[in-house]
Parts: C-alpha cells; structure tokens; sequence
C-alpha cells in the first residue's frame, strides 16, 4: 500500500506530468502542440529528479540559514535539473524557431499533411515517383525473370559484329 | 612533451573545451577579420588532434582519469582516458576536417563553423567523460548542433525533417533523464566507475534493468537504433550530404560508445545484452530490407546505415572481449565506409536511374564505389571479410538466440549485395543520360572530391596491413573490458573512497 | 487506431513508471556523493548556496556544456531564421500601457539581473537566473517597441567574450595549477560578496552570457519576418 | 621462393600485362604465350606425381593462418583452367577481337577478365585452408562477375542474377565455416578432418546443407541452376567457352576438398534420413541425376545454340557428381575424369558456335542451317563436340560416361543408371538438334557468301577437336592423372591401361574399340565410294523435288519447333521447374521489405517509441 | 503542508490536461506557463530554492514569452479555437458528441490556403 504523503504525491504529480506529456507528443497531430507536450513533459521530468534528492525534514542546501550540522537535502540532483531545465528551454526555443520556418514553407503545421508534403519533395528532389518507393519494388526483383529456353533476343547477340560477305 | 612548461598541455579537458573557445570566439573574431575566422576553425581542429597524439604518447595507451577541477572522482566530473576513448576522440576532429564547410560563406559560414566546432568538442566529450550525467550533457548538445546542421539545406523537407528529428530527439532525451534520476536514487552516485563498483549490489535487479532500458532509448536516438530510427531516412536524404556523413558515421559510432560503457560497466548482465541483440537485430533487418527498397542513393545509405548499426549493436551485445573486438572491428569500418560513401553522394545525391553510366564517365568514382560496396557486403581480403567473419564466429560460439542472429546477418548480407551492386551494374551501363542527377545537392567543395578517394585508401591501407591493425583492436578490446582496472585508474586507493550512507 | 494505441500505451507507461517509483521507495534514497558535497563545500569552494557551489564548482563541466547548448540553439536559430529581409512586415508596437511599463521596467529588471547573478553563491539564484531575468529586460524593450532593431553584432561579441572568459578562468586554471576550472583565488570569508574564490566571475560570465544569448534567440524569433507566408 | 610462388607469380604478370598493355592489339598473342609459360610452370611444380608444395608466403590473421599449397588433385584442375584459358585467349586473340572491338566493346577488358579468372581460379586451387578457401572463393565469383558483366544488358540482368545466387551461396559456406569453428577450434583442414568424426550427425547433416547448397549453387546443382545458362551463354564469344569448360567444376573442386575427402562418402553413406528411407549419399547421387534430366531437356528446347549448350553445361556436372558419389574406384575415376573430357568437347563446340555466330551473325537456331558446305572444318569440330558430348565412341565423352555407367550398374544403382540413361537420350536428341539446325539442312539465301572462320578461331577449335579425339582414342595418359587425383583425396584409386581400365567385372580398351569402329567406317567407305558412287556434286541452291525446280526462297525443310512431338509430350513439366521457388522468395523479400519500409514512413514514429519504451519496460519486469 | 501540495499537484495536473485539450494555441502555451509556475511552487515545497527560480523565471517567463512571439510569428495569434490544431483529445470528444464533427478535413486553414 503507497503511504498518502508528500513523496506519494509529488512522485504522482511528476510521472503524471511525464505521461500527459508524452500522451499529448504521440497523439496530437499539431507541432506547436506537440513542442507545449514535451516542454510540460520535461517540466514533470525535471520534478522526478529533484524529489530524487528529497527527503522530509531537512533544510534547503545553503549554508547559514540554519545551524551547522542541520539535515540538508541532496543538492547534487537540483544542480543537475538546473542544467536541464536550461537545456529543455534551449531546445524549445530552436524547436519554435524550426517551426516558424516549417510554417513559412508548407503554410500548416499538421503533422499528417507536413509528412505529406515533406515526402512529395524528397521524391521531387530526388527525381523519383513520389509512390514508387513503397508501392513498386526498387528497379526489378532482385531475380528478375530471365529468358530460361525463351528465343534469344537480339540484343544479345548485338554486340558481335555480323561479317556477311556480299 | 616532458617539457614542465608545457606539461598542461596533456590534459583530456582541452581537446574538449578547445573546440568549444574557437565557437565563442568565432562571430567576433570573424568580425575583426575575415580570413582569421576562416582558418580559426581547422586550426583549431588540427591542434586538437595534436593534442589526442599527445595523450597517446604521454601515457603509451595506459589508461588514466583526470579530475575536473581538482574535486576527487566521486565528487565532481572525471575525464577517463583509454585506448577506445582515444580511438574515437581522436577519429572526431579529423572527420570534422574531412567534412568541413569550405564551400559555404558569408554569416551562415561562421554559424554553421561554429555548429561543427561544437559538434566536435561535444562528441569528443562523449568519448573522454567518465561521468553519467556529463554524458548526457554533452549528448544533448550535439543533439542540438546536429539539428541546426541538419535544417542548414534552408529547404522546407528539411525543416520538416529536422522538427521531427528534435521532438524524437528530445523525448529519448527525457526518457534517459528519468533513466539517470533511477540509477540516482538506487546508488546516489554519477561516476560511471563508481557505478560499476555499485552496480552488483545495487543495479542488478528489474530496476536496473528499467534504468538501462530508459538509458537506452535515449542514447539509441543518434546511435540508429531500431525504434527510434525513424528519423535516419528523411535527415540524411534532406540534410548536405557532408551533415549526413557526420551523423551517420561519426555521431552515431559516440552514441554507441557510450552504450557500450554503460553495459561493459554498470550493466554487465545478460539480461541487458540480449536486449541490444534483440533490437539490434530488428534494426539491421529493417534497415537492409528498406535499403533494398529505396531508390535514391541518399536514402538507400541512409537505410543501409540503420543496418549496419544495427550489426554493430549485435556484435557489442556478446560478452567479453570478443564482443567489443567484433563491434570494434565493424564499427570502424562502417566509420569510413559509410563517410566515404556519402562524400559519393554528395555528387550522386538522387534517383540512382539518373547516374546511368556514370562509371565510365568518372572511373576513379565508380572504382571507388565498387571498392567500398565490395568491403561493406564482406568480401575477402577487404577488412569487412574479417569483421564480418569476427561477428560470425562469436556469434555462432552462443546460444541458439545468437544463432538465429547469425542467420539473419547472412540472408541479410546477400540482400546488400544485391541491392549494392544492382546500383553498380547502372554506373557501368552504356550511355545513360549525361545529366547530372536532378536534385538540389550543391556543387562539391574542392575539399569534398578529396574525401572518397582519401578514406578509399584507408581502406587499402587497412587491407595491406590487416594483421597489425586486428591485433591493436584486440589490445584496444581487451583494455575496454577490464572493469576492475577501470575502478581502479578512478579510485587509485585500495578500498572504496564512498561507502553507501543511508540517510538516519 | 492510433488514438487507442497511443492511450494503451501511455496508460502502461504511467502504470509502470508508478511501479518504479513506489519500488524505489519515497525519501529514503542513499546520499553517497551528497554527503560528502553537503560536507566539504564549504572548504572546497567556500560558497554558502552549495547548488550554485555544484554548478560552478563540482560540476562547472556540465555548466560549460549547458552555456554551450544555449549558445548552440542561439547559433542554430539564427542560421534556420537567417536575415530578416527588408521592408518585412513589423508587429503593431505595444500600447501606451506596455511602453511605459517597459520604460518603467527596464532598470529594475536589470539591477534584479545583476544582483541575482552576483550574489549566486551567497542565496538562491546565480547566473542563469540572473541571465534570464536580464534577457527579459531587454526584451520588454522590445515587445514595447518591435520596430527597435536589437543590435546582433554586439550581442554576437558580447556573449562570444563571455562564454571565452569562462573558457578562459578555466585554462587559467589549468595553466597555473593543472587541473581544469580549478577553483583559483582564495575563498575569503563565506557570506561575503567577494568569497568563494572565482566563482563570483564564473557566475557572472555565465549571466552575462546566458543573458545576452537568451536575448538574442528572442530577438531572432521576434524579428523573423511575419509569419503568413 | 618455391615453385608454387612462381606459378602463382606468372599467372599474376599475365594479369598485370593485360592490365597494362591491353590496349595494344599485339598484346593478344603475348598473352596467348603467357598462359602457356603458366602451363610450363604448373608442370614444373611436379605436384602431380610428386609431393605437395606449399607456397612460401601466408599470413595469420586473429591466430588464423592462411596458406596456400598445390597437390595432385589442385593439379589436375589447374591444368584444366590454363588449358581452357590458353585456348579461349588464342581464339580470341586473333579475328575476333577486332570484329569485337568493331561491335564497340572493349578487348581490353575481356583480356583483363580472363586472366583474373584464371588467376583467381589458381589461388582457389591452392587453398589450404577454410579462409584461404574462402578468399579463393570470392575471388574466383566476382572476376567471373566481371566476365559476365562485359556484354549488353541482357549479360548485365544474368550477372546481377548469378552474383546474388553465388554470394547466397558464399554467405552459406562462411555461416558454415563459422560453425565449424565453433567445433574444431580452428579453420585448418587438418585439424577440421580430425574432428569432422567426432560430430553428430546432425551437425554433420546441418554443415552438408551449408556447403553443399554453397558450393552447389557455383555447380548449377538443382535447385540452384537457374542463373547458369543464361549468364554462360550472355558471355562474350570465347568466355562463354572458358566458363562452359572449368568455371563451374570449381564448385566440384570444393566438393571434393570438403563434401568428399573430408567427411568421406562412406561417412554420408551411413548418414540416414529420417526412417532410413535414404541416406545422405543418395540423397545427392539424386540431386545429382535430376542434374543431369532437367536441364537436358530444358537444352532440348532452346532455340538458341549458346543457350542449348550451356543447359547441357549444367547436366554434364551432374554425372561429375553422380560419378563421385559412387564411391567406387571406377564410379569416381569416372566422375573425375568427365570433367577433363567436358572442358575439351565444352570449350570446342562454343568455340564451333562462336565461329558461325562470328560469320553469320546469329546463333538462332531457326535462322540457320545449310552450313556444313560452307564451313566444313567448324562443322567437323562440331561433330567431334557432339559425339564427345553425347557420350558416343570414339571421342573421349565415351570413356568417362562409360564408366560412370559400369559403376552404377556393379555398385547396384539400377534406378540411377536408368535415369543417367535418359539423361544421354536428352542429350543426343538435342546436339542432333543444334549440329542438324546450324550446319544441315537447306542453306539460307543470306548465307550462301559465308566463309570458313578464320584461321585464328579455326586453329584453337581443331586442336581440341584432335584433343577430344586423341584422350578418347587413348585415355591412359589422363586416367593416370585422375588415379594420382583419386589417390590424394583418398579414394579407391582405379587400375588404368593406356586404352582404357581394367576391372575384373568387365574392362574397356578404346584401342581396340576405336579400331573396329574405323574398320567399320573403312567397309562403308568401300562400298559407297567403290561401287555405288554415282554422286555429283550440285550447287546448294540448286535442288528439285519431284520434278519440281525449288527456288531458295521456298522453305521445303523446316528446323523450327524441331521435336515438336516430344516437345508436346514432355513440354508441361519441365518448363520453370524451379523457377516457381525462385519467384517466391523474391516475392517474399518484396513483401517484408514492404512492411520494414512502411515502419520508416510512419507519420506518427513517436507510437514507435513510446510502444518499445513499455515493452522494454514490461521485458525488465519492473 | 500536504493539503497545499495536493492543490497546487491538482492544479498542475489540471493545466497539463488543458495544454492537451485548449483549442486555442494561446490557451495552451499559458496552461504550460501556469504549469511549470505551479511546479516551481513545488519545487520550493521540496526544498529547491534555485530550481524554483530558474523555473519561475525560465519555465513560466521565457518558454512563455517563447512561444507567445512564437505564436505571433506563426500569425496564429487568435484567441478563437484553431480547429486544425485542436487536439484529438478534445475533437474525439466532440465525435462522440456529435458524429458530424468537421474533424476529417484535416489540415488548418493556412494548409488548405495551400492546398
């Protein structure tokens, strides 16, 4: 049985954070959305690693607001979500920059109708039909049909020069 | 380098942080001097490798730790330095060089010098750190500078590809925290040496297994790994092609380096090893058979890149030495191979129909390109025979998971084959179009023509000298494995300088 | 479909993190590395707020990689929003109202930055914080007033200079004590403003880069050209 | 520097000169001289009566080494592949390569291909060793991939077909090889023989699979015959014949090494299939004899004279096979000596057919015919081919077959034999069909300016048609040969004479034999010419049927759809016999590699991880 | 001391479920603005002083102002619900309210003005 305590609550809080963030990033089909999910999710994260250090009782970790010797908190996990949380708000802006780009390109932000277009240009670009490359196999069969008792075609021959006298 | 003056020259931080003052100093240096900016970049690189030779020499490939800022292992970050971090360390600035941007010019020159500059000092991080969470640090910046890379072709495909490159990107990164907030609460420690010292009371457990799965999610992202791939295709295809040959030889070999240290280190168990054989084994039947599908040459590396990693992944998931000799040995080839081959695309980027009889237009490419297609799909004497033949004999000494796994890489082998050398049979076709392929890949650098035929003869060379090169790899293999002596290069003392405290 | 699988999905996914979670055992985590930080900080760096202690001092790697990111997604925005053309539309300027509360704001803004980056490793704060709230005084400058052109030339060399000083500190370091990022000078009294060695400078380099950057990646966005394409 | 060394450093400068010099037109007869200076090094280093000689250099990689070494049997193969390539360079090096050059292709490389082939093919005979085996392997599939690949497209389709057949193969031989490994300790032939006894059975079934589906695929062994003809026949003039006489014996050769000597036929003969219905040696001496039927009438009705040819290329390894799998000293001296007397009449009647080709342009047997007034000599080598090849005195095809013959019916194969039988009914039905639509029959108006092939193809072609004649006439000198080859691998060695063999249950002596034949041949030359010879020579064209003048352009007498009774008879079962296997598991790779597409197009990937995350969370048992 | 905590969790929990459901882009940057603020008072519960202020300042302040210029630079700063980028959340709710909802034609107006 989980004790109804502050850990109990906070660590519910957290995952539930992560989860909802996730659930939103698989399921919304909007990037802008999608980049909010993910920022909430990192949110949630973040809080998973400070309660890593926490425990009850204790004081925050500066020295001289308590005497010598008081319980602190572990420190090392809140420097580390410093780090992070900084890194996550580095990433979101790049990701909201891209998207300013993405919009000005394709007009939309729909993640179905992006992968569309996306995929349409990649084939364009690379010269190839947009569908031949799920729908067709690449070139032939990597055993295509080959003339087994079938008449001999005359390119086969094509190259020996015929010398008929005349 | 004995010199006292200079002996802080022999320091693993400065090939890190290095890269990292010429990215600070590139905009305003640029800005009193053109030319200088220009240079500060591949100076700076040139230097670094300088300075790697000199951690070889100074300590003759002996592994040794160096403290951050004086704050003892456990404390604070630790710089590891062994035969395999130095391997790559030293592989990092030297590829940069390889694949650096001369062609372009003006601001986006000194943004993009400054993206590469701190794609090298992070990668070489990845290699020396010895750290857990610093690792990550360093991961997620050349996550980053990867991203701006990708997105730098300044199409709207490639944006496309890039936001989703970073929301996939950033979700493993978020998995892999929570990952390193588990393996925290379970021994309150980030030194991976210390971990490893933990790790049999504390992380052998369905725990430690979660931590290493979360882990590997994250890290999987850059290292091709099967799940979360998804990715390679539509970057490589979209990215410059030089971007894409960092990625896919250079970044994703750092992302699996340190998988490999967290298994050989913390998770030395079987449980975890059949993970990375499992996924490893989906990734590389999914990437050939895709490869044989695609039919524009960037994607059709891309894929076959996905497989290659995910033959490394096999290789580095048996036990032992000969695990990592085996993952060594087609890591590095794959290293060259697969930057090699995009230094190709970068002129043959798009529909392979287009490059009819291109063979015989520029023999020395075609040379090139058969020669690497005969080394990627195994063919003695080339050094693919011998570390395909490595993965093969390992594996064929395992169970019957192993087994199956061998199969899967030989049908798999023969499919390359097909795939690669149906694309040879059109270079050497008569005729065929004189147009260049229709696709928006610039003209190549005078750097860029180089490339190819540059990694070609490593390759030869590799070939010619074949058995002192097996034996370093199996000394370097043999130095990796050795956990005990990488606690003790850490915590030089006898007993453990931290017993596990519970909080009263 | 995808709506089902992707609620499965989440729904194991909360489950099993919860699992983990009430395996781990709340509170009651080992406190290997922390002890000995809570101990010996205050010898070691001789700063009162031991986070700011492990950010510039144990751990002031993983701050130059995280300066480093920032300065990263700086660069890469600025190289995905290139230049704004000319003659591109502007963003209605911010009323009276917000214009003089900018005006009003602004020096606040930038005293709370500065204290908060210089007293890091006295109380809560440090340069981060200090940097974040400086960018956003001079970014209400500019929500006020969007036809004011941020001039990039000097944040470029502002934060380039920063981020280098930190580089700097630390091979200074390394050169006169070979070890990397060593704290150097002497710790002083703890409680001071001038103590804890040269962590005061690392702090502010990293507010000043931080905030210089943070500007500049707003003003990037800010002064792309209007998005209707 | 052993005398190994300087075969091997021959066959090297011959590749390196062609390399080199090619381009010049006067390199041809130089080449011509090298590959007989390699023949003069291979009889120098005497491994044939004498010992082994290994060569001197060999390295050793990851505690393996690799080395090379000649004995008798490495012997009698090599001789074969530097006689096939001599004789293939001479024809080439004359007329043909010009008309060649003319048709736009390049000599040149044709001339660099051939002596990688032959090169390669050497450094495979010496192997001794898996690795050494291996590499000789790859070697030997990728020049003849290059061979191949020199004609047009329809050359370039076979070679992609027969590189994804032959390296199918080669990744089964290193799975093997990686397996046996695993049991030996080492990839030695030493040390693999000595522990090969110590297996199971079913590793020894698993590891028979392996190598034989590798080293069969390279033989043309059902089902793995599929790429062969078309690749053989797309090549260039005088390759195909240079492939059609040794390329696919290499694959006999490793059977030989590994599959006989060294876990020996007695051994897979007490190797039982489930019930014991049959063991492993029948279970080859069957593939072995489907070898020979299927791709003998498939060579029935191939309307092309290279296409026919090379289906026959296919069914003639079967009786190499069957001959082996005897076990019996005959049986195997039988095998053995078939593939010398193969690459004769083989590489003659390509030759044969190239020159016709060569004068007329086609080799569609429908568009022939008429033409042994034209080009009596190549017509005389063709005879010779085809009485060689059917198996009918005196040409030395008689020799070999005989024997396979005898052992299988004094070793109480009777079914076997039977089917061996119906196989050489195939077989002279169908050279019937090619000697009687090329060179027989009426002559075609466009052709009736044809000459006689020049002198540069004439030579090679009829000094293997005297060869054919003279090792059938005498087949000492090469059964001493194979004994010395029987000897090596260790199998029961067979008693010889110079005519023939001798064995208590029934001897043969071609000198005697070929003696009545000619006497025979002798009386009814008498009699036609002495008193019936009222014969008058007329002109081609000039031709009267009942009365009736007949102009050329009527065709009274019709070579296409030739046996078009039997062709109705048999026609439903052999067509695409194994292409319907074939088809399928391309099919399957479509499918999957379908599926494994659609995962990387997914608009959502996200699923994907979110997916594996759980699983591998559940999979840890949190 | 827990009761505070299990309001401001509530609370949190809540805006994290708004980010998803809003229709308006708007409404859901401020949902996460007012979430990560509530982590920050969190974050103080436990004891984490300088997390709480990077979060308050970085979380709430700049990823909001983040994605507010963001929104404007997108030209989707309306308040009215943008129904291509209402979430599956809310427009699966709306199906089993009304079958009829215009869910299908999938792609916002910008994409459609592009169609």
């Amino acid at each position: 049985m989980i004790p109804f305590s502050l850990e109990t609550i906070l660590y519910t809080c957290a995952i539930g954070m992560v989860v909802i963030g996730v659930f939103g990033l698989v399921l919304s089909n909007h990037l802008l959305r999608m980049v909010l999910a993910l920022s909430v999710a990192e949110a949630g994260g973040n809080l998973l690693v400070v309660l890593a250090g926490y425990r009850g009782g204790a004081i925050a970790p500066i020295i001289g607001y308590a005497a010598p010797g008081t319980l602190m908190v572990d420190p090392v996990p809140q420097a580390l979500v410093l780090t992070s949380i900084v890194i996550g708000v580095g990433v979101e802006a790049l990701a909201v920059a891209i998207l300013i780009r993405v919009y000005r390109a394709y007009g939309s932000l729909d993640l179905r109708l992006l992968v569309e277009r996306m995929q349409g240009d990649m084939a364009k670009a690379a010269g190839i039909p947009r569908t031949t490359s799920t729908h067709a196999p690449a070139g032939e069969r990597p055993l295509p049909p080959i003339p087994v008792g079938a008449r001999h075609q005359p390119d086969a021959v094509g190259h020996l020069a015929p010398e008929v006298q005349s | 380098m004995n010199s006292s003056a200079l002996a802080w020259v022999v320091n693993p931080a400065l090939p890190i942080v290095l890269p990292l003052l010429a990215a600070f100093l590139l905009g305003p240096v640029t800005r009193v001097s053109a030319f200088v900016g220009r240079l500060l970049g591949p100076l700076t690189l040139a230097i670094c490798v300088w300075l790697i030779g000199e951690l070889w020499l100074a300590h003759g490939g002996e592994p040794f730790a160096v403290a951050i800022g004086t704050f003892a292992a456990p404390l604070g970050i630790v710089l590891y330095v062994d035969r395999i971090a130095l391997l790559f360390a030293a592989a990092v600035p030297i590829f940069a060089l390889l694949f650096w941007p001369w062609e372009v010019s003006g601001e986006r020159a000194t943004r993009e010098s400054a993206l590469l500059l701190i794609l090298v000092a992070s990668a070489t991080g990845l290699a020396l750190s010895g750290d857990i969470f610093n690792i990550y640090v360093f991961y997620e910046l050349v996550a980053v500078a990867s991203f701006g890379l990708a997105a730098s072709n300044a199409t709207g495909q490639a944006y496309v590809a890039t936001i989703r490159y970073l929301l996939q990107s950033a979700t493993g990164s978020l998995l892999a925290l929570i990952g390193i907030a588990i393996l925290y609460l379970k021994t309150g420690t980030l030194t991976l040496a210390h971990l490893a010292e933990l790790a049999p009371s504390t992380l052998h457990d369905p725990l430690g297994l979660a931590a290493f799965a979360l882990l590997l999610i994250g890290f999987g992202v850059k290292a091709e790994m099967f799940p979360v791939n998804t990715w390679v295709p539509e970057v490589y295809a979209t990215a410059p092609a030089r971007v894409s040959a960092l990625l896919a030889g250079l970044v994703s070999k750092l992302a699996v380096l340190v998988v490999v240290r967290l298994l050989v280190l913390v998770f030395n168990q079987p449980e975890a090893s059949q993970l990375l054989l499992v996924l490893g084994a989906l990734g590389m039947i999914s990437g050939e058979l895709s490869a044989w599908r695609a039919r524009d040459f960037s994607r059709m590396l891309a894929f076959s890149s996905i497989g290659q990693l995910g033959m490394v992944f096999i290789a580095f998931a048996l036990p032992g030495e000969i695990g990592v000799l085996a993952g060594l040995a087609v890591a590095l080839h794959h290293l060259v191979l697969k930057s090699g081959l995009f230094a190709l695309a970068a002129r043959w980027g798009g529909s392979m129909e287009a490059l009819a009889g291109l063979g015989r237009r520029s023999p020395l490419a075609g040379a090139i390109y058969v020669l690497f297609a005969l080394s990627m799909i195994g063919v003695p004497p080339l050094p693919g025979f011998w570390a395909k033949l490595v993965v093969l004999v390992a594996l064929a000494q395992q169970g019957p998971l192993e087994l199956a796994a061998m199969g899967a890489i030989l049908v798999v082998t023969a499919i390359e084959a097909n795939y690669l050398f149906r694309l040879a049979v059109v270079l050497y076709r008569k005729g065929g179009a004189a147009a260049v392929p229709a696709s928006g890949v610039p003209a190549p650098a005078l750097g860029a023509g180089l490339v190819a035929p540059l990694l070609c003869l490593t390759l030869l060379a590799a070939t010619v000298a074949i058995v002192p090169v097996t034996e370093g790899l199996r000394s370097v293999a043999r130095q990796t494995v050795d956990v005990a002596g990488y606690v003790r290069t850490v915590f030089p003392s006898a007993q453990p300088p931290l017993a596990r405290k519970e909080w009263p | 479909m995808r709506n089902i699988a992707s609620l499965v999905f989440s729904v194991g996914l909360a489950f099993l993190l919860l699992v983990i979670a009430a395996q781990l055992g709340f509170g009651h985590t080992p406190m290997v590395v922390g002890t000995d930080i809570l101990a010996g900080a205050a010898q070691d760096v001789g700063a009162a707020n031991i986070v700011t202690a492990i950010v510039f001092g144990y751990r002031g790697f993983d701050t130059l990689g995280e300066i480093s990111i920032l300065f990263a997604a700086a660069t890469a925005a600025g190289l995905v929003l290139g230049h704004r053309r000319a003659g591109a539309a502007d963003d209605p300027r911010g009323g009276l109202i917000l214009g003089a509360g900018a005006e009003l704001l602004f020096p606040m803004l930038v005293l709370v930055g500065i204290y908060i980056v210089i007293h890091g490793h006295l109380t809560p704060g440090g340069g981060f914080q200090g940097g974040v709230v400086l960018a956003a005084a001079f970014f209400v400058a500019v929500i006020a007033e969007p036809s004011k052109r941020v001039n990039h030339a000097a944040i470029q060399v502002i934060e380039g200079l920063a981020g280098a000083a930190y580089i700097v500190i630390g091979i200074w370091a390394l050169v006169e004590d070979g070890s990397f990022l060593k704290p150097m000078l002497d710790h002083g009294v703890m409680g001071q403003l001038l103590s804890a060695g040269t962590m005061p400078l690392l702090s502010s380099a990293v507010g000043i880069k931080v905030g210089s950057e943070l500007a500049g990646l707003l003003a990037h966005i800010s002064e792309s050209e209007a998005g209707e394409p | 520097m052993t005398s190994l060394d300087l075969l091997f450093l021959v066959s090297g400068l011959t590749l390196v000169v062609a390399l080199v010099l090619g381009r010049q037109r006067l390199t041809a007869p130089l080449l011509v001289v090298l590959y007989g200076v390699q023949f003069a090094a291979l009889i120098h280093t005497g491994t044939l009566f004498g010992d082994p000689v290994a060569a001197s250099f060999g390295i050793t990689v990851l505690d393996q080494p690799m080395h090379w070494r000649y004995d008798a049997l490495s012997w009698f193969f090599a001789m074969i592949t530097i006689g096939a390539g001599f004789f293939s360079a001479w024809y080439a090096a004359g007329v043909w390569q010009s008309a060649y050059a003319k048709g736009g292709q390049s000599p040149w490389l044709f001339h660099v291909a051939l002596a990688a082939n032959v090169f390669a093919m050497l450094v495979l005979l010496g192997s001794g060793d898996f690795l050494s085996l291996f590499l000789g392997w790859e070697l030997v599939s990728w020049a003849s991939f290059l061979l191949m690949a020199l004609g047009g497209p329809a050359s370039g389709r076979a070679a992609l077909r027969y590189l994804t057949y032959a390296f199918s193969g080669a990744m089964a031989i290193l799975g093997a090889m990686a397996l046996l490994y695993t049991q030996a300790g080492s990839l030695e032939y030493a040390q693999v023989a000595a522990a090969i006894p110590t297996l199971t059975n079913t590793q020894v079934w698993v590891l028979l699979a392996l190598f034989g589906s590798g080293f069969g695929v390279k033989m043309g062994l059902l089902p793995f015959h599929l790429w062969q003809a078309a690749a053989y026949a797309e090549t260039p003039g005088p390759g195909s014949a240079f492939f059609g006489a040794i390329s696919s014996r290499m694959g006999l050769y490793a059977i030989m090494v590994v599959i006989v000597a060294m876990m020996g036929v007695t051994r897979l003969a007490n190797m039982d299939v489930v019930f014991a219905l049959v063991s492993a040696r029948d279970l080859l001496a069957w593939i072995a004899a489907l070898t020979i039927i299927l791709p003998t009438f498939t060579a029935l009705q191939q309307h092309d004279a290279r296409y026919l040819l090379a289906w026959h290329g296919i069914g003639q390894g079967g009786y190499m096979l069957l001959g082996l799998v005897t076990g019996s000293a005959i049986g195997t001296a039988g095998g053995i000596m078939h593939v010398f007397n193969h690459a004769t009449y083989q590489a003659a009647l390509f030759m044969a057919v190239m020159a016709v080709v060569h004068r007329t342009g086609t080799a569609d047997l429908n568009k022939l015919g008429g033409l042994v007034a034209r080009m009596p000599l190549s017509f005389l080598v063709m005879l010779f081919g085809i009485i060689g090849l059917a198996g009918l005195p005196p040409m030395n095809g008689f020799v070999s077959k005989w024997m396979i013959y005898s052992a299988l019916i004094t070793d109480g194969m009777p079914l076997l034999f039977v089917a061996a039988i119906v196989g050489t009914l195939g077989t002279i039905l169908s050279v019937y069909k090619l000697i009687h639509n090329m060179f027989l029959g009426q002559l075609r108006i466009e052709h009736e300016q044809v000459r006689e092939a020049p002198l540069s193809m004439l030579a090679p072609m009829l000094a293997l048609a005297t060869l054919i004649f003279l090792s059938g006439l005498v087949p000492g000198p090469v059964l001493s040969w194979v004994a010395e080859v029987q000897r090596v691998v260790g199998l029961p060695v067979v008693n010889y004479s110079l005519g023939g063999v001798i064995d208590p249950r029934g001897s043969l002596d071609m000198l005697w034999l070929v003696g009545i034949l000619m006497a025979g041949f002798g009386v009814g030359a008498l009699v036609f010419f002495g008193f019936g010879g009222k014969s008058r020579r007329v002109h081609q064209l000039d031709n009267y049927a009942g009365g009736h003048f007949l102009t050329a352009q009527v065709r009274y007498q019709y070579s296409d759809n030739f046996y078009a009774g039997l062709m109705h008879l048999i026609g439903p079962w052999y067509r695409g016999a194994f292409r319907w296997l074939e088809e399928a598991i391309s099919a399957l790779v479509d499918l999957l590699s379908y599926a494994m597409h659609w995962i990387y197009r997914s608009v959502q990937p996200l699923v994907f991880l979110l997916a594996a995350t759980v699983a591998m969370l559940v999979w840890a048992g949190v | 001391m827990v009761w505070i905590t299990l309001v401001i969790v509530l609370l949190v929990l809540v805006s994290s479920v708004a980010v998803l459901a809003l229709d308006s882009l708007i409404g859901a940057a401020v949902a996460s603005s007012v979430a990560s603020l509530g982590v920050s008072v969190l974050f103080v519960i436990v004891l984490a002083p300088d997390v709480a202020l990077t979060e308050a300042a970085v979380g709430a302040g700049l990823s909001g102002v983040v994605m507010a210029l963001g929104l404007r630079r997108l030209g989707l700063w309306r308040l009215e619900g943008d129904r291509g980028a209402a979430h599956p959340l809310t427009t699966t709710a709306e199906r089993l309210a009304a079958p009829k909802a215009p869910v299908e034609q999938g792609p916002t107006e910008g994409g459609n003005r592009h169609a």
